[in-house]
């Protein structure tokens, strides 16, 4: 729903929710929080939540897709029918099917897939609550995931939004600034590789705009694949001594 | 079409006698309960604050969501007079390595539809009371279960969730503006709750060789002949029936399940109570 | 149609039809009504009409749904466009969906599937005309059509609804007590092996109604696969003896 | 996408030989009738009550049922002052091993749309007629084709249903109400038939080997090039053609077919005017 | 949409566009137009446009579906969205599978299937405009298609449609005509061999009628496939001396 | 979901190796151009008279029709004052062996979804000038792409189609009668045009080894690791990203692909142009 008369940038300078430009909204992330997946995480950006499974190497049912000399990735985007302000119908809409190859064509390259011939690896997204930055938070949550199932990556991945809200370049925008916004470009990269893996732009930005907001988001990926190592370390106690 | 399921867990034989002998001595697999007592159960409100209103349950490793969700529409043609409730169930594949992408299946049509029946039979959910305009405008509240991790016996979690979430819903703000029309803000929740007349749990029983267990697990299930699904209202009313699986039953095994039961609705009713009082302490894994 | 003011229960105790609460409605059977299926039945209930035929054993298309040491069942359950009040449109409804497994697993227990392994059986029910107890009435002319396609059962099922109408509780209910009343339970099963194999209970009862339900509806699922019995002995004139 | 036909019933070779031989003879492998009459046809009415009209046509060992149902809907935006005429059929999984469930195939979509054309466009329903508020409420009449058993011909004995099922369909109770809308008793049917101005059949003539042969039965369907189907009127105008399979005609066969179509079609005519008719003894068998 | 008051048929005989009742639309054919297809056509009879193309003989994805002693057809009549008047949705309509299932019967006579068992042979159609006489000019150019891609036929077809508008038998009647007349009489064959492939009716006509418009309708597909041979010879550059 | 392509073109690896080699050395496999240059474009304008706009657009061998189609219809709710704009790609079999009949998949939703985000997030139409009755009657527009030929760079080809065509487009004839309702002719097409503010083209640039390429053609893509999708417009704005494809890319290289987008972009812009201005003398083969 439309929200008339919000002032996206204050007076003083911070956004409608009180934070910087420059500032991530609260983060929560959580390993392991399914049974039955081989890997999970539950990852939380403010309000946005969402929850990711990884199911593999396995042998799906159908076997014809299957390569040679690799593992195939199959990668579902989806949004719980509650997760909107509008109920969302189950069924996949053109943007989640555009949104699962973009995710996916986001993990392809940091997934060791050569290791697991003649098998697919699926990875599960589910939105359980959106309030923007859906794609980049479902990225974080699958590369979390991943490295719970014990699936060997080349490096762990992050994503993060950056927006431009009444000319100001924004971090981890909201829906909000989203939905009221002038541009909308989720970024998600391998840090360690410095490579990255997913880049779009919903918006208007100048060169430099651009620029800037490409550097603000790999300062802000860095941060969030820092944060998901910490979570590994401390599930997994890697090297012993993370608090 | 409905088809003899062809893709099953494949489960020991030695590990289905396990099962089976220790049940004829009263006791369960998981080495913690008896045949009567329910897993822990623990029902958890408010979890997507977007929704109307929303349940966690966790019974043992099972989980379901359940979110509610209400908007303004047209009333069925032949109950002009009520509101409109509908259940769908979605078993998303990251729950379990059974379940595949794609339209819900036959399980899962069967199972909202159950909760669907016991809600709306005894009028769980007073429905009259959700009309904006007889024959023309009413509420539609979607109750949506979703299934986030699978280890059996998904009707008594998403019947409990699916009545959590509807205690927990509060109706969104709306006003009807000068053409008629009625719009709703989403974002902007009331103090109202939906007009809850009864609350409704079921109770599944599991008929596992010659033996009978309420809420089996996943390896129980998969071992079982025949589930039978008792519907039950605080009053001990039965308000839906449905066996479920390829199995059949004995007169008496119906009704020695009804008695299991009845003797463990109250364990759900609690859980649902325990949520709704946030007095308590919350118990924690 | 919602018909207003009508009486379920008349005040000399009788039915809307004329019925006591204990009388089946005029029951027909016919077997062997299809020439092209290896086993077929017409079942009327009243105005209640089902179509069932047999297929089978035989190989799907689908041969990765076969299973290595039994037949596997395939049942469809179909209503006609023009068998209700309002058109039905063909595409399978939930409703359909959930009887035709409801349906299944009142067959699955008296098949001797383990005869045919790697085979399908199929079990195609039409719905010609709806008047209340579709699915019971399926389940009866699939019972027929299984025994007229020579399949080995352990038993005859048969199946009927009882119903709680004005609070008694009737036997074999119609459109209009099914809809009008307080609750609608079907029942089916093999009385010669005292197997209950689909039980439903859409409405309240309490439990003393729900046993008297039960024996109402086992007494006339009794009477019910006698009357199979006897077509399917005129049929195939087995002892010889039969009317 | 069309695909050339794989799962073919497979006729024997010396089967397919005999058919030929006798036809070149004047004769049917049926044993019972040459190549320019029927199968033994009969129609029933009435045969689903609950339907505005219904009708069962068995022609030879193929049984094929129609159904028509109105309701109350919007005309086409082209067509204000025209009532909706639909046909639509089923090739249900009973009739054949050759079908399975799913939605219309090609074939049933052929066979539906060749009954459609050859009733509307001659105008055989007077939907003119059919208009309660020009351009807002019409009648919407839907004929429901359900192919029961299936050995050859569904086309002649579809259409033939088709015809009936509209004789004896009866408008159902209705009435206007203070809002405009128009409420129908589906469970009153009132004395007042379809406005019909035509009957139409179809007479389907195969070509097997060199030789024709009106109402082919499934086996020598199956042996047979091509089908062409005449639809004709009482007063034997062409009201629609279809040519039909993976052959191909000379001129003078296309001729010679028209010919035993005329020649034929009295046979559908007269089953109809005797279902209609219930004066007559009722032949059975 | 309708258009009120149209004279089909003027005072002077002619039709409403000028042409005489034996008249053809213009003609063009073109052939190899696209670079991946093995063979290709574009065919308009007046503003009706429609491209063809053929891949094959290859082996398709489902192979449940190949025969051991002949090529199948595959066919498929499609119009594209912006073909018609109202927006046609591109999900395949009930009309677009008949005319698929029309198409493929009025080729199947034709093509030498025999010669490539075991495989497939595609023929995609795509109506650009439409203006009456789609699946006749269809015919046409997937003759023309097939024989740019080498497939070995008996003979080439064409096709094209008479209709009977205010009385009087028309050639190659346009989407007004065809609208607003008595009858469409589409009929495709190969004269080469004698043979009418294809052959429907949409109207009302007399039997001598039927055998007038027959004629029309065979003298014209002489031409129209005389014209194929010309655009075949012109392309391939057979027996060499063609204009 | 969304699967790892796994039936794709095979380049020999000889092959691969000299689109890389030459691509090193600032040259192409066609042996025509530099990484810098896209292929032989050209644009033509009305090629479907029936559609309120069309373009054809033939990028190399890549063939691309547009057609824009408009009607009369409701807006979304939440934008009750403009008019809708929607893009529909068809990947259509005769297009590429790759491509098989059957609803959209993910490459044609991602293609519209590209095309229509670049024309809707800089204004490109001016949706507000398509309002017929605020709220309830405005104009909708139809893009449909339709791949004819693919011999790569889809995206490219299709966004110069959809910008022809509206650029061609059309109002058709409208008018409004006393019930309110909106009349269209689509047959008699006026002389206003579509209320455009902005000419949006894409550059595709292609990392194939360690080298960017525009314009990639279909074996280039095949051994490409990424494609990135600058949408721009006239005065050099972006206006949209897609990256696309299983590799990543470096920062450089994104900056760099920027520069080439820019070099590149007027190219098309002038191909646009030229089809606008028919005094040229139309470029041929």
């Amino acid at each position: 729903m439309k929200v008339e008369g919000v002032k996206l940038i204050r007076e003083d300078g911070l956004r409608h929710d009180g934070r910087r430009p420059e500032d991530l909204r609260p983060i929560r992330m959580e390993v392991g929080v399914l049974s039955n997946a081989d890997g999970s995480a539950l990852v939380e950006f403010g309000r946005t939540r969402v929850l990711a499974a990884v199911y593999g190497p396995r042998e799906p049912p159908q076997k014809f897709m299957l390569l040679p000399d690799r593992a195939i990735l199959r990668v579902r985007y989806h949004m719980a029918p509650f997760s909107t302000s509008d109920r969302k119908s189950p069924a996949p809409s053109r943007r989640e099917i555009e949104l699962s190859k973009v995710i996916r064509e986001a993990l392809e390259p940091i997934v060791l897939t050569k290791q697991f011939p003649r098998t697919a690896i699926d990875v599960f997204i589910e939105v359980l609550q959106a309030d923007g930055g859906t794609r980049t938070t479902g990225v974080t949550a699958a590369s979390l995931a991943l490295a719970d199932a014990g699936i060997p990556m080349k490096a762990l991945v992050g994503g993060v939004a950056v927006g431009k809200v009444e000319g100001v370049l924004v971090l981890d925008i909201d829906e909000v600034e989203d939905s009221m916004g002038e541009a909308d470009m989720p970024v998600a990269g391998a840090p360690d590789l410095g490579l990255i893996t997913l880049l779009q732009l919903n918006g208007v930005m100048t060169e430099e705009e651009f620029q800037k907001a490409l550097d603000m988001a790999w300062d802000a990926i860095r941060r969030i694949v820092d944060m998901e190592k910490e979570v590994l370390r401390w599930k997994y106690n890697v090297g012993g001594d993370s608090k | 079409m409905s088809v003899t399921p062809f893709r099953l867990p494949v489960v020991a034989s030695l590990r289905k006698e396990a099962i089976e002998e220790l049940l004829a001595r009263g006791l369960r697999i998981d080495g913690v309960r008896d045949p009567f007592t329910p897993r822990n159960v623990r029902v958890e409100l408010g979890v997507v604050e977007k929704a109307e209103g929303s349940a966690l349950v966790k019974l043992g490793n099972t989980q379901v969501m359940a979110g509610v969700k209400m908007d303004v529409g047209a009333p069925f043609r032949d109950t002009p007079d009520q509101g409109v409730l509908t259940v769908h169930a979605e078993f998303v594949p990251l729950a379990s390595p059974l379940f595949e992408p794609g339209p819900p299946d036959e399980n899962a049509i069967e199972l909202a539809r159950v909760v669907d029946r016991s809600l709306r039979e005894v009028g769980a959910v007073d429905l009259g009371q959700l009309v904006i305009r007889p024959g023309d405008k009413v509420w539609v509240v979607w109750i949506d279960l979703y299934i986030l991790d699978h280890d059996g016996n998904l009707f008594d979690a998403s019947m409990l969730a699916a009545m959590a979430a509807l205690l927990d819903a509060r109706m969104p703000y709306y006003e009807e503006i000068e053409t008629g029309d009625v719009i709703v803000d989403h974002g902007v929740k009331t103090e109202e709750k939906l007009p809850i007349r009864h609350r409704v749990v079921t109770v599944t029983v599991a008929k596992i060789g010659r033996n009978l267990a309420v809420d089996p697990n996943f390896e129980e299930e998969s071992v079982s002949d025949v589930r039978l699904v008792y519907a039950l209202d605080e009053s001990g009313r039965i308000v839906g029936i449905q066996k479920s699986g390829e199995g059949a039953l004995k007169r008496e095994e119906v009704l020695r399940a009804l008695e299991m039961a009845k003797r463990a609705a109250p364990v759900y009713f609690k859980a649902l109570e325990e949520a709704l009082t946030p007095a308590g302490p919350g118990a924690s894994g």
